[in-house]
Protein backbone atom coordinates (compact mmCIF):
# COMPACT_ATOMS: atom_id res chain seq x y z
CA UNK A 1 0.00 0.00 0.00
CA UNK A 2 1.42 3.36 -1.06
CA UNK A 3 -0.03 6.72 -0.13
CA UNK A 4 1.01 9.87 -2.56
CA UNK A 5 0.68 12.97 -1.93
CA UNK A 6 -0.06 13.26 1.64
CA UNK A 7 2.87 14.72 3.45
CA UNK A 8 3.18 17.64 0.61
CA UNK A 9 2.79 20.91 1.88
CA UNK A 10 -0.03 22.76 -0.38
CA UNK A 11 -1.15 26.32 -0.30
CA UNK A 12 -4.05 27.80 -2.23
CA UNK A 13 -4.35 31.50 -2.28
CA UNK A 14 -8.35 33.09 -2.63
CA UNK A 15 -9.10 36.40 -3.02
CA UNK A 16 -12.42 37.79 -3.21
CA UNK A 17 -13.68 41.41 -2.83
CA UNK A 18 -15.49 42.04 -0.05
CA UNK A 19 -18.69 41.80 -1.06
CA UNK A 20 -21.20 39.51 0.89
CA UNK A 21 -22.01 37.84 -1.96
CA UNK A 22 -18.45 36.59 -2.28
CA UNK A 23 -18.47 34.89 1.05
CA UNK A 24 -20.67 31.98 -0.36
CA UNK A 25 -18.66 30.54 -3.13
CA UNK A 26 -15.51 31.29 -1.12
CA UNK A 27 -16.99 29.34 1.68
CA UNK A 28 -17.55 26.06 -0.56
CA UNK A 29 -13.94 26.48 -2.12
CA UNK A 30 -12.63 25.95 1.47
CA UNK A 31 -14.98 23.27 2.09
CA UNK A 32 -13.60 21.80 -0.72
CA UNK A 33 -10.14 21.99 -0.02
CA UNK A 34 -10.61 20.44 3.36
CA UNK A 35 -12.62 17.72 2.39
CA UNK A 36 -9.93 16.73 -0.17
CA UNK A 37 -6.90 16.95 2.59
CA UNK A 38 -8.81 15.09 5.23
CA UNK A 39 -11.64 13.38 3.94
CA UNK A 40 -14.04 14.08 7.22
CA UNK A 41 -17.01 16.16 6.16
CA UNK A 42 -17.34 17.63 10.07
CA UNK A 43 -13.87 18.49 9.69
CA UNK A 44 -14.54 20.84 6.38
CA UNK A 45 -17.94 21.97 8.46
CA UNK A 46 -15.71 23.74 11.32
CA UNK A 47 -13.30 24.68 9.05
CA UNK A 48 -15.61 26.41 6.82
CA UNK A 49 -18.04 27.57 9.77
CA UNK A 50 -15.06 29.50 10.95
CA UNK A 51 -13.96 30.82 7.83
CA UNK A 52 -17.25 31.96 6.77
CA UNK A 53 -17.56 34.01 10.24
CA UNK A 54 -14.28 35.51 9.84
CA UNK A 55 -14.86 36.48 6.46
CA UNK A 56 -18.46 38.71 7.70
CA UNK A 57 -16.56 40.13 9.96
CA UNK A 58 -14.28 41.47 8.40
CA UNK A 59 -16.42 42.58 5.50
CA UNK A 60 -18.95 43.80 8.30
CA UNK A 61 -16.26 45.60 10.83
CA UNK A 62 -12.54 45.83 8.65
CA UNK A 63 -14.48 47.13 5.99
CA UNK A 64 -17.89 48.72 7.14
CA UNK A 65 -19.33 46.93 4.38
CA UNK A 66 -18.16 48.45 1.81
CA UNK A 67 -17.48 46.59 -0.98
CA UNK A 68 -14.65 46.59 -3.63
CA UNK A 69 -11.96 45.96 -0.91
CA UNK A 70 -9.87 42.90 -1.08
CA UNK A 71 -9.68 39.81 1.62
CA UNK A 72 -7.13 37.10 0.60
CA UNK A 73 -7.88 33.64 2.27
CA UNK A 74 -4.53 31.43 2.39
CA UNK A 75 -4.77 27.86 2.95
CA UNK A 76 -2.34 25.94 3.99
CA UNK A 77 -2.28 22.11 4.36
CA UNK A 78 0.56 21.06 6.50
CA UNK A 79 1.90 17.86 8.07
CA UNK A 80 -0.58 17.31 10.92
CA UNK A 81 -2.91 20.53 10.37
CA UNK A 82 -4.68 23.40 8.18
CA UNK A 83 -3.63 26.97 8.61
CA UNK A 84 -5.54 29.35 7.13
CA UNK A 85 -4.49 32.89 6.90
CA UNK A 86 -7.35 35.55 6.64
CA UNK A 87 -5.69 39.07 5.48
CA UNK A 88 -7.96 42.47 5.08
CA UNK A 89 -6.47 46.17 4.60
CA UNK A 90 -9.29 47.45 6.48
CA UNK A 91 -10.14 48.57 10.52
CA UNK A 92 -7.36 46.96 12.27
CA UNK A 93 -8.76 45.57 15.87
CA UNK A 94 -7.11 46.76 19.06
CA UNK A 95 -7.88 43.59 20.92
CA UNK A 96 -9.53 40.00 19.85
CA UNK A 97 -13.47 39.93 21.12
CA UNK A 98 -13.72 37.21 24.42
CA UNK A 99 -15.25 34.06 22.41
CA UNK A 100 -18.50 34.06 24.50
CA UNK A 101 -21.68 33.39 23.88
CA UNK A 102 -24.05 36.83 24.21
CA UNK A 103 -27.80 36.82 25.64
CA UNK A 104 -29.86 34.25 24.12
CA UNK A 105 -32.19 36.76 22.08
CA UNK A 106 -29.23 38.85 21.21
CA UNK A 107 -28.82 39.14 17.40
CA UNK A 108 -25.25 39.15 16.97
CA UNK A 109 -22.12 38.41 18.97
CA UNK A 110 -21.79 34.64 18.26
CA UNK A 111 -18.74 34.73 15.27
CA UNK A 112 -16.23 34.55 17.63
CA UNK A 113 -17.49 31.98 19.92
CA UNK A 114 -18.04 29.87 16.75
CA UNK A 115 -14.70 30.87 15.69
CA UNK A 116 -13.30 29.79 18.74
CA UNK A 117 -15.33 26.65 19.03
CA UNK A 118 -14.83 25.07 15.76
CA UNK A 119 -10.71 25.73 15.50
CA UNK A 120 -7.83 24.26 17.64
CA UNK A 121 -6.29 27.83 17.66
CA UNK A 122 -6.25 31.55 16.17
CA UNK A 123 -4.22 34.50 16.54
CA UNK A 124 -4.68 37.72 15.04
CA UNK A 125 -1.64 40.18 13.38
CA UNK A 126 -1.80 43.78 12.68
CA UNK A 127 1.54 44.36 10.11
CA UNK A 128 2.43 48.06 9.30
CA UNK A 129 4.60 49.04 6.75
CA UNK A 130 6.35 52.03 6.74
CA UNK A 131 8.13 54.23 4.10
CA UNK A 132 11.14 56.14 5.40
CA UNK A 133 12.32 59.07 3.20
CA UNK A 134 15.63 60.64 4.01
CA UNK A 135 16.86 63.43 2.16
CA UNK A 136 20.28 64.80 2.15
CA UNK A 137 21.16 67.96 1.28
CA UNK A 138 24.43 69.56 0.95
CA UNK A 139 25.29 72.51 2.73
CA UNK A 140 22.80 71.95 5.50
CA UNK A 141 23.76 71.98 8.81
CA UNK A 142 23.03 68.30 9.91
CA UNK A 143 23.91 66.67 7.00
CA UNK A 144 20.27 66.15 5.81
CA UNK A 145 17.07 66.48 6.68
CA UNK A 146 14.43 63.61 7.39
CA UNK A 147 10.96 62.49 6.29
CA UNK A 148 9.20 59.53 7.45
CA UNK A 149 5.53 58.24 6.93
CA UNK A 150 3.76 55.20 7.57
CA UNK A 151 2.13 53.20 4.56
CA UNK A 152 -0.14 51.25 5.17
CA UNK A 153 -1.00 47.99 7.01
CA UNK A 154 -2.36 45.20 6.86
CA UNK A 155 -4.73 42.48 9.38
CA UNK A 156 -4.06 38.52 9.40
CA UNK A 157 -6.15 36.27 11.13
CA UNK A 158 -4.78 32.76 11.40
CA UNK A 159 -7.12 29.99 12.09
CA UNK A 160 -5.47 26.56 12.60
CA UNK A 161 -7.02 22.97 13.03
CA UNK A 162 -5.36 19.75 13.63
CA UNK A 163 -5.94 16.53 11.96
CA UNK B 1 -30.89 29.95 -1.67
CA UNK B 2 -34.55 29.35 -2.32
CA UNK B 3 -37.51 30.55 -0.38
CA UNK B 4 -41.01 29.04 -0.70
CA UNK B 5 -43.91 29.92 0.84
CA UNK B 6 -46.66 27.29 1.59
CA UNK B 7 -50.03 27.68 3.86
CA UNK B 8 -51.12 24.81 5.36
CA UNK B 9 -55.19 25.65 6.74
CA UNK B 10 -53.68 29.08 9.21
CA UNK B 11 -50.20 27.72 8.87
CA UNK B 12 -47.75 29.50 7.13
CA UNK B 13 -44.63 27.41 5.69
CA UNK B 14 -41.33 28.51 4.47
CA UNK B 15 -38.97 26.28 2.85
CA UNK B 16 -35.83 27.35 2.73
CA UNK B 17 -33.12 25.54 0.65
CA UNK B 18 -29.06 25.78 -0.08
CA UNK B 19 -27.32 28.25 1.83
CA UNK B 20 -28.24 30.46 4.09
CA UNK B 21 -25.70 32.84 5.09
CA UNK B 22 -25.53 36.78 5.28
CA UNK B 23 -25.95 37.45 1.75
CA UNK B 24 -29.40 35.92 2.39
CA UNK B 25 -30.61 37.71 5.30
CA UNK B 26 -32.19 40.97 4.50
CA UNK B 27 -34.27 39.11 1.62
CA UNK B 28 -35.17 36.59 4.29
CA UNK B 29 -35.50 38.85 7.18
CA UNK B 30 -38.22 41.02 5.03
CA UNK B 31 -40.28 37.98 4.06
CA UNK B 32 -40.58 36.67 7.36
CA UNK B 33 -41.43 39.57 9.05
CA UNK B 34 -44.38 40.49 6.62
CA UNK B 35 -45.49 36.73 7.00
CA UNK B 36 -45.35 36.81 10.92
CA UNK B 37 -47.06 40.44 10.66
CA UNK B 38 -49.98 39.11 8.51
CA UNK B 39 -50.39 35.87 9.37
CA UNK B 40 -52.17 33.91 12.21
CA UNK B 41 -49.47 33.79 14.52
CA UNK B 42 -48.28 29.59 13.04
CA UNK B 43 -45.45 29.41 11.03
CA UNK B 44 -42.98 26.78 10.26
CA UNK B 45 -39.15 27.80 8.85
CA UNK B 46 -38.38 24.33 7.29
CA UNK B 47 -34.73 24.40 6.97
CA UNK B 48 -34.78 20.51 5.95
CA UNK B 49 -32.58 21.23 2.80
CA UNK B 50 -30.06 24.03 3.76
CA UNK B 51 -26.76 23.12 3.51
CA UNK B 52 -25.05 25.86 5.67
CA UNK B 53 -26.30 28.10 8.06
CA UNK B 54 -24.08 30.88 9.78
CA UNK B 55 -24.45 33.09 12.62
CA UNK B 56 -25.85 36.14 10.69
CA UNK B 57 -28.68 33.68 9.36
CA UNK B 58 -29.41 32.17 13.08
CA UNK B 59 -29.39 36.17 13.40
CA UNK B 60 -32.72 36.34 11.42
CA UNK B 61 -34.12 33.15 13.12
CA UNK B 62 -34.05 34.60 16.14
CA UNK B 63 -35.81 38.19 15.27
CA UNK B 64 -38.28 35.97 13.59
CA UNK B 65 -38.79 34.08 17.04
CA UNK B 66 -39.21 37.62 18.88
CA UNK B 67 -41.46 38.30 16.39
CA UNK B 68 -43.61 35.89 17.42
CA UNK B 69 -43.39 36.08 20.84
CA UNK B 70 -44.61 39.65 20.32
CA UNK B 71 -47.79 38.59 18.91
CA UNK B 72 -48.39 35.30 21.02
CA UNK B 73 -47.65 33.13 17.99
CA UNK B 74 -45.20 30.43 17.58
CA UNK B 75 -42.82 29.60 15.21
CA UNK B 76 -41.33 25.73 14.86
CA UNK B 77 -38.17 25.12 12.95
CA UNK B 78 -36.82 21.81 11.16
CA UNK B 79 -33.26 21.24 10.80
CA UNK B 80 -31.27 19.82 8.21
CA UNK B 81 -28.37 18.20 10.63
CA UNK B 82 -26.07 21.53 9.68
CA UNK B 83 -28.41 23.63 10.89
CA UNK B 84 -29.18 21.75 14.11
CA UNK B 85 -25.55 21.15 14.49
CA UNK B 86 -24.64 25.05 14.85
CA UNK B 87 -28.32 26.01 16.56
CA UNK B 88 -26.54 23.22 18.97
CA UNK B 89 -23.37 24.97 19.05
CA UNK B 90 -24.51 28.44 19.90
CA UNK B 91 -26.96 26.81 22.51
CA UNK B 92 -29.92 28.18 20.88
CA UNK B 93 -31.69 24.50 20.67
CA UNK B 94 -33.00 25.74 24.39
CA UNK B 95 -35.02 28.58 23.15
CA UNK B 96 -36.06 27.48 19.91
CA UNK B 97 -38.97 24.92 19.14
CA UNK B 98 -37.62 22.23 16.50
CA UNK B 99 -39.56 19.55 15.11
CA UNK B 100 -37.68 16.84 13.30
CA UNK B 101 -39.75 17.47 10.00
CA UNK B 102 -42.51 19.32 8.22
CA UNK B 103 -45.43 16.90 9.35
CA UNK B 104 -44.63 16.92 12.17
CA UNK B 105 -44.43 20.47 12.68
CA UNK B 106 -47.35 21.14 11.03
CA UNK B 107 -49.57 18.55 13.65
CA UNK B 108 -47.60 20.18 16.77
CA UNK B 109 -49.63 22.88 16.33
CA UNK B 110 -52.79 21.01 16.36
CA UNK B 111 -51.48 19.08 19.92
CA UNK B 112 -52.38 22.54 21.72
CA UNK C 1 -41.07 31.85 -4.38
CA UNK C 2 -37.86 34.18 -4.70
CA UNK C 3 -34.49 33.00 -5.53
CA UNK C 4 -31.70 35.42 -4.02
CA UNK C 5 -27.84 35.76 -5.59
CA UNK C 6 -28.63 33.97 -8.76
CA UNK C 7 -28.19 37.00 -11.13
CA UNK C 8 -25.48 38.43 -8.93
CA UNK C 9 -21.83 38.37 -10.61
CA UNK C 10 -19.44 36.75 -8.53
CA UNK C 11 -15.23 36.52 -8.43
CA UNK C 12 -13.34 34.40 -6.76
CA UNK C 13 -9.48 34.69 -7.29
CA UNK C 14 -7.36 31.18 -7.03
CA UNK C 15 -3.86 31.67 -6.73
CA UNK C 16 -1.00 28.79 -6.50
CA UNK C 17 2.47 27.96 -7.43
CA UNK C 18 3.48 25.88 -10.44
CA UNK C 19 4.22 22.24 -8.28
CA UNK C 20 2.10 19.37 -9.34
CA UNK C 21 0.31 18.58 -6.12
CA UNK C 22 -1.19 21.82 -6.00
CA UNK C 23 -3.34 20.61 -8.66
CA UNK C 24 -5.65 18.72 -7.55
CA UNK C 25 -6.49 20.88 -4.52
CA UNK C 26 -7.27 23.62 -7.32
CA UNK C 27 -9.50 21.52 -8.72
CA UNK C 28 -11.56 20.68 -6.03
CA UNK C 29 -11.58 23.81 -5.30
CA UNK C 30 -13.07 25.12 -8.93
CA UNK C 31 -15.42 22.27 -8.94
CA UNK C 32 -17.08 23.18 -5.93
CA UNK C 33 -17.76 26.62 -6.87
CA UNK C 34 -19.01 25.51 -10.31
CA UNK C 35 -21.17 23.19 -8.53
CA UNK C 36 -22.18 26.28 -5.78
CA UNK C 37 -23.27 28.23 -9.26
CA UNK C 38 -25.05 25.23 -10.97
CA UNK C 39 -25.90 22.90 -9.13
CA UNK C 40 -24.89 20.41 -11.75
CA UNK C 41 -22.52 17.61 -11.21
CA UNK C 42 -21.87 17.58 -14.42
CA UNK C 43 -21.30 21.01 -15.37
CA UNK C 44 -18.42 21.03 -12.58
CA UNK C 45 -17.16 17.77 -13.56
CA UNK C 46 -16.87 19.14 -17.30
CA UNK C 47 -14.67 22.53 -15.75
CA UNK C 48 -12.66 20.72 -13.34
CA UNK C 49 -11.37 18.82 -16.17
CA UNK C 50 -10.98 21.55 -18.35
CA UNK C 51 -9.19 23.49 -15.96
CA UNK C 52 -7.09 20.20 -14.67
CA UNK C 53 -5.71 19.68 -18.08
CA UNK C 54 -5.09 23.59 -18.68
CA UNK C 55 -3.32 24.00 -15.20
CA UNK C 56 -1.10 20.75 -16.33
CA UNK C 57 -0.27 22.06 -19.57
CA UNK C 58 0.88 25.62 -17.81
CA UNK C 59 3.12 23.42 -15.23
CA UNK C 60 4.69 21.05 -17.89
CA UNK C 61 4.83 23.66 -20.81
CA UNK C 62 4.56 27.32 -20.05
CA UNK C 63 6.88 26.83 -16.67
CA UNK C 64 8.97 23.47 -18.49
CA UNK C 65 7.93 21.42 -14.93
CA UNK C 66 9.73 23.88 -12.80
CA UNK C 67 8.29 24.56 -9.50
CA UNK C 68 8.19 28.09 -7.75
CA UNK C 69 6.35 30.14 -10.31
CA UNK C 70 2.65 31.52 -10.45
CA UNK C 71 -0.15 30.31 -11.88
CA UNK C 72 -3.86 32.72 -11.56
CA UNK C 73 -6.78 30.88 -12.09
CA UNK C 74 -9.86 33.56 -11.64
CA UNK C 75 -13.11 32.11 -10.91
CA UNK C 76 -15.75 34.41 -12.98
CA UNK C 77 -19.79 33.52 -12.32
CA UNK C 78 -21.76 35.44 -14.83
CA UNK C 79 -25.19 35.99 -15.78
CA UNK C 80 -25.61 32.89 -17.95
CA UNK C 81 -21.76 31.45 -17.61
CA UNK C 82 -18.85 30.84 -16.23
CA UNK C 83 -15.58 32.74 -17.35
CA UNK C 84 -12.42 31.36 -15.77
CA UNK C 85 -8.87 32.82 -16.90
CA UNK C 86 -6.21 31.21 -16.27
CA UNK C 87 -2.68 33.26 -16.39
CA UNK C 88 0.61 32.15 -16.04
CA UNK C 89 4.16 33.90 -16.85
CA UNK C 90 6.25 31.55 -18.79
CA UNK C 91 6.29 30.66 -22.03
CA UNK C 92 4.28 31.70 -24.69
CA UNK C 93 2.21 29.94 -27.29
CA UNK C 94 2.44 30.64 -30.79
CA UNK C 95 -0.55 29.40 -31.84
CA UNK C 96 -2.97 27.22 -30.18
CA UNK C 97 -2.43 23.57 -30.60
CA UNK C 98 -5.37 21.82 -32.40
CA UNK C 99 -8.01 19.96 -30.70
CA UNK C 100 -7.54 16.72 -32.36
CA UNK C 101 -7.18 12.90 -30.83
CA UNK C 102 -3.87 11.64 -31.43
CA UNK C 103 -3.11 8.12 -32.25
CA UNK C 104 -4.39 5.78 -29.67
CA UNK C 105 -1.35 4.66 -28.15
CA UNK C 106 0.20 8.02 -27.27
CA UNK C 107 0.86 8.74 -23.99
CA UNK C 108 0.24 12.30 -24.81
CA UNK C 109 -1.68 15.11 -26.79
CA UNK C 110 -5.59 14.50 -25.44
CA UNK C 111 -5.11 17.67 -23.53
CA UNK C 112 -6.71 20.43 -25.64
CA UNK C 113 -9.35 17.65 -26.99
CA UNK C 114 -10.68 17.33 -23.50
CA UNK C 115 -10.57 21.30 -23.27
CA UNK C 116 -12.12 21.42 -26.35
CA UNK C 117 -14.82 18.76 -25.38
CA UNK C 118 -15.59 20.11 -22.09
CA UNK C 119 -16.19 23.91 -22.44
CA UNK C 120 -17.91 26.13 -25.38
CA UNK C 121 -15.33 28.35 -26.15
CA UNK C 122 -11.85 28.77 -25.41
CA UNK C 123 -9.10 31.86 -26.21
CA UNK C 124 -5.69 32.35 -25.93
CA UNK C 125 -4.15 36.04 -25.02
CA UNK C 126 -0.85 37.20 -24.99
CA UNK C 127 0.01 40.60 -23.15
CA UNK C 128 3.01 42.17 -22.75
CA UNK C 129 4.21 45.14 -20.55
CA UNK C 130 6.77 47.43 -21.71
CA UNK C 131 8.69 50.42 -19.88
CA UNK C 132 9.81 52.89 -21.63
CA UNK C 133 12.73 55.41 -20.04
CA UNK C 134 13.43 58.94 -21.46
CA UNK C 135 16.16 60.13 -19.71
CA UNK C 136 16.65 64.26 -20.64
CA UNK C 137 20.05 65.86 -20.52
CA UNK C 138 20.84 69.23 -20.53
CA UNK C 139 23.26 70.32 -23.44
CA UNK C 140 22.83 67.04 -25.45
CA UNK C 141 22.13 67.41 -29.69
CA UNK C 142 19.13 65.79 -29.41
CA UNK C 143 17.68 67.05 -26.35
CA UNK C 144 17.39 63.97 -24.63
CA UNK C 145 18.47 60.07 -25.53
CA UNK C 146 15.74 57.28 -25.13
CA UNK C 147 15.71 53.25 -23.88
CA UNK C 148 13.33 51.51 -24.31
CA UNK C 149 13.47 47.93 -22.78
CA UNK C 150 9.90 45.53 -22.87
CA UNK C 151 9.53 44.64 -18.94
CA UNK C 152 7.31 41.11 -18.80
CA UNK C 153 4.62 39.38 -20.19
CA UNK C 154 1.51 37.10 -19.46
CA UNK C 155 -0.34 34.50 -21.21
CA UNK C 156 -3.90 34.39 -20.03
CA UNK C 157 -6.24 31.17 -21.72
CA UNK C 158 -10.24 32.44 -20.83
CA UNK C 159 -12.39 29.07 -20.93
CA UNK C 160 -15.77 29.55 -21.67
CA UNK C 161 -19.20 27.48 -20.30
CA UNK C 162 -22.96 28.13 -20.47
CA UNK C 163 -24.87 27.42 -18.23
CA UNK D 1 -4.32 8.70 -3.60
CA UNK D 2 -4.23 5.28 -2.16
CA UNK D 3 -2.72 2.39 -4.45
CA UNK D 4 -3.45 -1.34 -2.75
CA UNK D 5 -2.24 -4.65 -4.32
CA UNK D 6 -3.46 -8.10 -4.24
CA UNK D 7 -3.46 -11.12 -5.63
CA UNK D 8 -5.87 -13.72 -6.87
CA UNK D 9 -4.17 -16.93 -7.96
CA UNK D 10 -1.89 -15.37 -10.56
CA UNK D 11 -4.01 -12.09 -11.16
CA UNK D 12 -2.23 -9.00 -9.98
CA UNK D 13 -5.39 -6.90 -8.65
CA UNK D 14 -4.42 -3.14 -8.19
CA UNK D 15 -6.60 -1.03 -6.80
CA UNK D 16 -6.38 2.73 -6.69
CA UNK D 17 -8.47 5.09 -4.99
CA UNK D 18 -9.31 9.38 -4.84
CA UNK D 19 -7.66 11.03 -7.50
CA UNK D 20 -5.33 9.70 -10.33
CA UNK D 21 -3.80 12.84 -11.79
CA UNK D 22 -0.55 14.10 -12.56
CA UNK D 23 0.88 14.33 -9.14
CA UNK D 24 0.61 10.66 -8.80
CA UNK D 25 1.43 9.51 -12.23
CA UNK D 26 4.96 8.99 -11.64
CA UNK D 27 3.93 6.49 -8.45
CA UNK D 28 1.79 4.64 -10.35
CA UNK D 29 3.26 3.81 -13.27
CA UNK D 30 6.62 2.60 -11.45
CA UNK D 31 4.21 0.07 -9.62
CA UNK D 32 2.58 -0.88 -12.77
CA UNK D 33 5.64 -1.78 -14.61
CA UNK D 34 7.11 -3.92 -11.65
CA UNK D 35 3.72 -5.64 -11.45
CA UNK D 36 4.15 -6.27 -15.29
CA UNK D 37 7.74 -7.14 -15.00
CA UNK D 38 7.36 -9.89 -12.97
CA UNK D 39 3.68 -10.95 -12.99
CA UNK D 40 2.06 -13.86 -14.94
CA UNK D 41 0.53 -11.59 -17.59
CA UNK D 42 -2.52 -11.25 -15.77
CA UNK D 43 -3.65 -7.25 -14.21
CA UNK D 44 -6.73 -5.71 -13.05
CA UNK D 45 -6.37 -2.52 -12.25
CA UNK D 46 -9.82 -1.35 -10.17
CA UNK D 47 -10.65 2.67 -10.66
CA UNK D 48 -13.97 1.75 -9.14
CA UNK D 49 -13.30 4.52 -6.40
CA UNK D 50 -11.20 7.04 -8.30
CA UNK D 51 -13.28 10.38 -8.52
CA UNK D 52 -11.48 11.91 -11.26
CA UNK D 53 -8.37 11.39 -13.54
CA UNK D 54 -6.88 13.12 -15.78
CA UNK D 55 -4.99 12.85 -19.35
CA UNK D 56 -1.57 12.32 -17.48
CA UNK D 57 -3.09 9.50 -15.52
CA UNK D 58 -4.70 8.10 -18.80
CA UNK D 59 -0.83 7.65 -20.47
CA UNK D 60 -0.37 5.75 -17.33
CA UNK D 61 -3.23 3.23 -18.83
CA UNK D 62 -1.89 3.12 -22.10
CA UNK D 63 1.91 2.65 -20.85
CA UNK D 64 0.41 -0.49 -18.86
CA UNK D 65 -1.62 -1.51 -21.54
CA UNK D 66 1.68 -1.58 -23.82
CA UNK D 67 3.42 -3.07 -21.49
CA UNK D 68 1.00 -6.20 -20.78
CA UNK D 69 0.58 -6.32 -24.80
CA UNK D 70 4.22 -6.98 -25.27
CA UNK D 71 4.13 -9.56 -22.65
CA UNK D 72 1.34 -11.09 -24.52
CA UNK D 73 -0.67 -10.77 -21.65
CA UNK D 74 -4.05 -9.32 -20.33
CA UNK D 75 -5.01 -5.80 -18.68
CA UNK D 76 -8.69 -5.29 -17.84
CA UNK D 77 -9.78 -1.95 -16.13
CA UNK D 78 -12.26 -1.18 -13.54
CA UNK D 79 -13.75 1.67 -14.04
CA UNK D 80 -15.53 4.39 -11.92
CA UNK D 81 -17.99 7.30 -13.86
CA UNK D 82 -15.60 9.67 -13.56
CA UNK D 83 -12.93 7.50 -14.78
CA UNK D 84 -15.42 5.79 -17.42
CA UNK D 85 -16.89 9.27 -18.91
CA UNK D 86 -12.81 10.40 -19.41
CA UNK D 87 -11.56 7.21 -21.16
CA UNK D 88 -14.92 7.22 -23.21
CA UNK D 89 -14.46 10.95 -23.96
CA UNK D 90 -11.16 10.53 -25.34
CA UNK D 91 -12.20 7.15 -27.21
CA UNK D 92 -9.67 4.48 -25.34
CA UNK D 93 -12.63 2.61 -24.66
CA UNK D 94 -12.51 1.14 -27.87
CA UNK D 95 -9.00 -0.11 -26.89
CA UNK D 96 -9.40 -1.08 -23.24
CA UNK D 97 -10.60 -3.73 -21.85
CA UNK D 98 -13.28 -2.88 -19.39
CA UNK D 99 -15.35 -4.73 -16.77
CA UNK D 100 -18.34 -3.33 -14.05
CA UNK D 101 -16.95 -4.85 -10.71
CA UNK D 102 -13.83 -6.42 -9.86
CA UNK D 103 -15.52 -9.55 -9.49
CA UNK D 104 -16.48 -10.05 -12.99
CA UNK D 105 -12.90 -8.78 -14.20
CA UNK D 106 -11.64 -11.32 -12.33
CA UNK D 107 -13.99 -13.56 -13.76
CA UNK D 108 -13.17 -12.83 -17.20
CA UNK D 109 -9.58 -14.24 -17.04
CA UNK D 110 -11.47 -17.52 -16.40
CA UNK D 111 -13.15 -17.86 -19.17
CA UNK D 112 -10.44 -17.72 -21.69
N1 LIG E 1 -12.33 41.65 11.57
C1 LIG E 1 -12.74 42.52 12.50
N2 LIG E 1 -12.30 43.78 12.46
C2 LIG E 1 -12.71 44.67 13.36
N3 LIG E 1 -13.57 44.37 14.37
C3 LIG E 1 -14.06 43.13 14.47
C4 LIG E 1 -13.68 42.15 13.53
N4 LIG E 1 -14.29 41.01 13.88
C5 LIG E 1 -15.04 41.27 14.97
N5 LIG E 1 -14.90 42.55 15.33
C6 LIG E 1 -15.57 43.14 16.51
O1 LIG E 1 -15.89 42.06 17.40
C7 LIG E 1 -17.28 42.05 17.71
C8 LIG E 1 -17.75 40.61 17.94
O2 LIG E 1 -17.71 39.88 16.72
P1 LIG E 1 -18.62 38.59 16.52
O3 LIG E 1 -18.47 37.69 17.69
O4 LIG E 1 -18.27 38.01 15.20
O5 LIG E 1 -20.11 39.11 16.48
P2 LIG E 1 -20.86 40.03 15.43
O6 LIG E 1 -19.99 40.22 14.25
O7 LIG E 1 -22.10 39.27 15.15
O8 LIG E 1 -21.11 41.30 16.19
C9 LIG E 1 -17.93 42.75 16.57
O9 LIG E 1 -19.16 43.32 16.88
C10 LIG E 1 -16.87 43.80 16.20
O10 LIG E 1 -16.99 44.95 17.00
N1 LIG F 1 0.23 26.40 -21.72
C1 LIG F 1 1.03 25.99 -22.73
N2 LIG F 1 2.14 26.67 -23.01
C2 LIG F 1 2.94 26.27 -24.01
N3 LIG F 1 2.69 25.19 -24.80
C3 LIG F 1 1.62 24.47 -24.57
C4 LIG F 1 0.73 24.82 -23.54
N4 LIG F 1 -0.28 23.94 -23.55
C5 LIG F 1 -0.02 23.07 -24.53
N5 LIG F 1 1.11 23.37 -25.16
C6 LIG F 1 1.67 22.64 -26.33
O1 LIG F 1 0.57 21.95 -26.96
C7 LIG F 1 0.82 20.54 -27.03
C8 LIG F 1 -0.49 19.75 -26.90
O2 LIG F 1 -1.02 19.87 -25.59
P1 LIG F 1 -2.00 18.80 -24.99
O3 LIG F 1 -3.09 18.53 -25.99
O4 LIG F 1 -2.44 19.26 -23.66
O5 LIG F 1 -1.16 17.48 -24.83
P2 LIG F 1 0.07 17.14 -23.88
O6 LIG F 1 0.21 18.24 -22.88
O7 LIG F 1 -0.35 15.84 -23.27
O8 LIG F 1 1.22 17.02 -24.80
C9 LIG F 1 1.83 20.27 -25.95
O9 LIG F 1 2.61 19.13 -26.19
C10 LIG F 1 2.65 21.57 -25.94
O10 LIG F 1 3.65 21.53 -26.94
Amino acid sequence: MIITNKQTINVVTLKITSAVNCVSPLGEAIKALCLYATGSECYALDVHRAVVEAVNNVILHAYSNQDGHDIIVEWNQEKDSLRIDITDYGLSMQTLPDPVLPEFDAESGRGWWIINSCLDEYYYKVVEYSQTNKFYKPNSDNGYSEEFMVKSHSNVLTLIKHF
Amino acid sequence: MILLEQKHNDINIVELSGRFAMADCSDVRERLKSLIDEGQGKLVIDMAKVSFIDSSACAVLISAFKGMQLKSGRLVLVTSSAVQSLIELTRLHTIFEISPSQVTALSAFDER
